[in-house]
């Protein structure tokens, strides 16, 4: 059976260019990038080279980019680091600002943080995931020592304006830190034009290798490791550099910015075919996030009456890749926290899921997809106690 | 994650739909939680005739309904209460460990129905 | 010109069969492992394989393996997983005992944790580089709450008594973490015969890829995460799992296990034949660390009158790659806190180089880098101002 | 990290030795740095004549040896006298940066050689 991958903001297959750029980093040159001998030097030049190709992919200067094992711990790094900088004088009085719809990889820091004595605000979203500014702006505070604020969300696909955020941040003279490991390849990325101080990005959503990420940190921005050992990445990231990883990162991150010009019209193209052939067939559907601060490859849906990951099993049976929202557990079905932030109606929340388009998708694929999507809802609507409540 | 079998129950379940004439029906679930099964029985000399199930919910949810019905019917009511959630399990070939809890909800659907029959036949 | 790799402690060239175990992981089954469809499906699978194959070498459970991106990771989630727990009920008020000559991986997180209030005792070590047992069992305290020895010695090989540290820390009920980095793959690594709770691993070390590495955490210790987000790897190291890595760790670690009978007594043979050469021939040269109780790939030498960047330079002319111990920096040379631990004449201090064998090394090999050290030997002494002091 | 002109001069120094009858020596660096260098210079008529020198220490310290033994040899003391840092580091296409402190040392001796020999010729 042919197998149809729509899932890319879950992860991508890795440029076969990429895998070659790799390959000579684990037999041949495989030195450690710290060593001062020629195997050592090999790492030591492919790791500069990668970070320049970062560099240029999102206008950054070499020395801004930290190289980290991913998106989760660049995210890590860019709060924690802020906060945990000696010498603030701040101690934990310090107040963090994000969103309610964050990846659980901001989420989670900041909990662990507010569990520690650190005071957090969760802005609200609207129905279409946009920050609240009014919210935001009254949410700062005299000890706000850093805002995180991802650059468009990984369920609904949603685009923040980071660059009025920026403007807010930068009147309070306060750190703007955002996720973009859903934007970058996808929407141009550029630090300046953003105006960020910090930037995650994420290898494996961008067609490179799992186990590599950076984190983009602006000249002059304090930051604390908050891992310790070696010197690494300027004091900031320890750890023996995973070269063939990086080096990955660096080749994937130049291919996402030249092809920024084709790759996400097509991928346009295609979402906006399938959004309206679902909406030609099928009853009882919507589309969460927003209409047009929307990722070029997001499709967010719910159907009433039918169940997400009963729809997504039906469409990997027939070949097809989609993620579901809402993930059974033994304790309760957790629903997803960004469609209850933008406040999906109860009925449609359970029957979602995101159909995430990658460069190298086909009309002919979305034709399939379509098709096998309104089978599939009415399968499972036929077998549903409550289709016709 | 999912065994084989249960794939192959939820992707082709039997016994859906609706008994109109029912001598028995139940419910568990609710829509917040997102999972609704209906179990609808027919019995004929203790026997349960026929069984059929409606379900909205998860995979778990659907494989449970359709393997509650086939392992029902045919049974007396004494047997099918004696079914366990052990015995649905097994014979889904196993199911993954966090779901386990959910896994029940079919079998209570079944008990809630034969209890529905019993309680109109003692009227 | 050929060039030999004798630098196998700082990191390895990945087996070609590990690469090959990868590669499919890239571009075919390049799904995120906690995705439902079959992409996911097979990430998944991988990823139990590479668990159990680990688990099976150092003979530990599946459930006790979690992985994360390498040695310096590891050791951090240990130690500040056990310290950070919730409920321990102790807060700072705890005690952590370590060594001197730990890796900085373990020693920049003491003291990271000593800056934000622990105590930490770092144990002697005798002038073999042997945890001085008196005084460890004497720092042990009331609130001691984890004992963080590494197995043997990143730079002079020492293998550390970890069975008998395990003793003690068992009858006072501590928790006991080692630093298997540099052993495993050269002598016997087994959890239970160890005694440990605790055990850190790199994949780069053994001939798996940088960007990998694991902690074992025996069943029933009770750890907190570090790094904050989605709840993988038993919610102890969120971020998308780094599948190709896992598996080439797995495949690794399972071919180390393998060869255990053979290689490590390889490498032996060729390190005491080294040792004989140079000391045949050299003056003025002392070996550093255990006669004994030493990696069977260690061989670390101090030369009096040549130094040791410069011995390393003069090596690397003829294609030799060794290591350093003693790092020129800005400020002032950077002694090796090792090599002043165990109390290593200033004489010798600054001419001291690392020499890490690995299993493809040759006695050929063996001879000419016997030859090129002396010929580089006397070279930089006939050139040093202090030869005739 | 170290241009290939480190490397070559690091590898094939020039004027290594020891002026057994020197008009001037200097010394900077001890054991316990870890870095010696030591320059012997032999005057006539106001010039360098010759300039040698023996250094126990790293690569930085033998190339910026050996060069600044390259750059005074030839000139008089007062050109020799104006050589700078920069002048070494250029010479050598450039050293890492964390190393530029140390580049230093060989002109510091070579400076410490000329005043013992004003030294004694003051005498
Ligand atoms: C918006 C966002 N942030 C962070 C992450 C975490 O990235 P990684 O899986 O590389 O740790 C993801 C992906 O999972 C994401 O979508
Ligand atoms: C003993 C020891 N521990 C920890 C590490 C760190 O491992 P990694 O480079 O994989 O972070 C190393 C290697 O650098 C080591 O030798
Ligand atoms: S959530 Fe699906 S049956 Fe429980
Ligand atoms: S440490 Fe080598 S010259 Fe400074």
């Amino acid at each position: 059976m042919k197998r149809i991958y729509m899932d890319h903001s879950a992860t991508t297959p890795v440029d076969p260019l990429v895998v070659d750029s790799m390959l000579p980093y684990f037999t041949e040159k495989f030195g450690n990038a710290s060593s001062l001998h020629s195997f050592g030097q090999e790492a030591s030049e492919a790791l500069s080279t990668a970070r320049q190709q970062l560099a240029e992919s999102i206008g950054a200067k070499t020395d801004e980019i930290i190289f980290t094992s991913g998106g989760t711990e660049s995210d890590n790094l860019a709060i924690r680091g802020v906060l945990e900088k000696k010498n603030s004088g701040k101690g934990k009085d310090q107040h963090i600002i994000t969103s309610l719809i964050e990846h659980p990889a901001v989420l989670s820091t900041c909990s662990f943080l507010e569990s520690i004595g650190y005071d957090v605000t969760y802005v609200p979203v609207d129905s279409e995931g946009i920050l609240d500014m009014d919210e935001f702006e009254n949410s700062i505070q005299d000890n706000t020592s850093i805002i995180s604020i991802m650059h468009a969300n990984n369920e609904i696909g949603t685009i923040q304006p980071i660059r009025e955020i920026s403007k807010i941040a930068k009147e309070n003279d306060i750190y703007l830190h955002t996720d973009a490991v859903q934007t970058f390849g996808k929407i141009p990325v550029n630090v300046d034009d953003l105006g960020v101080d910090m930037l995650a990005i994420s290898s494996h959503k961008i067609h490179g290798p799992k186990g590599a990420g950076a984190l983009y940190v602006r000249e002059g921005t304090d930051l604390e490791p908050f891992i310790f050992g070696g010197g690494h990445e300027q004091g900031l990231r320890p750890g023996t550099e995973n070269i063939p990883g990086i080096v990955g990162l660096g080749k994937a991150a130049s291919l996402a910015k030249e092809r920024l010009g084709n790759d996400p019209e097509h991928m346009l193209k295609l979402r906006d075919s399938l959004i309206s052939k679902i909406f030609d067939s099928i009853e009882d559907v919507q589309l969460n996030g927003h209409s047009e601060k929307r990722l070029p490859n997001n499709v967010n849906l719910s159907f009433k009456y039918a169940e997400g990951e009963s729809l997504q099993m039906l469409l990997d049976v027939k070949g097809i890749a989609v993620s579901t929202a809402s993930a059974c557990s033994s304790k309760s079905k957790k629903e997803s926290h960004v469609l209850t932030s933008i406040g999906v109606d109860t009925d449609y929340i359970h029957g979602t899921i995101r159909i995430s388009l990658g460069k190298d998708n086909t009309m002919e694929e979305i034709d399939y997809v379509a098709q096998s999507l309104k089978e599939s809802v009415d399968k499972l609507r036929e077998m549903s106690a409550i289709s016709k409540c | 994650m999912y065994s084989r079998k249960v794939i192959e129950e939820f992707t082709n379940p039997k016994n859906v739909g609706v008994i109109e004439d029912a001598d028995g029906v139940g419910e568990t679930g609710s829509t917040v939680d997102g999972d609704i099964i209906t179990i609808y029985i027919k019995v004929n000399d203790d026997v349960l005739e026929d069984v059929k199930f409606k379900t909205f919910g998860c995979v778990v949810a659907i494989s449970t309904s359709t393997m509650v019905t086939q392992l029902a019917k045919g049974k007396t009511i004494d047997e099918a209460l004696k079914l366990t959630n052990k015995d649905v399990i097994d014979a889904l070939g196993g199911l993954p460990e966090d779901k386990t809890r959910c896994s029940g909800f079919a079998l209570v659907a079944l008990h809630k129905a034969i209890e529905d029959y019993r309680g109109k036949t003692a009227d």
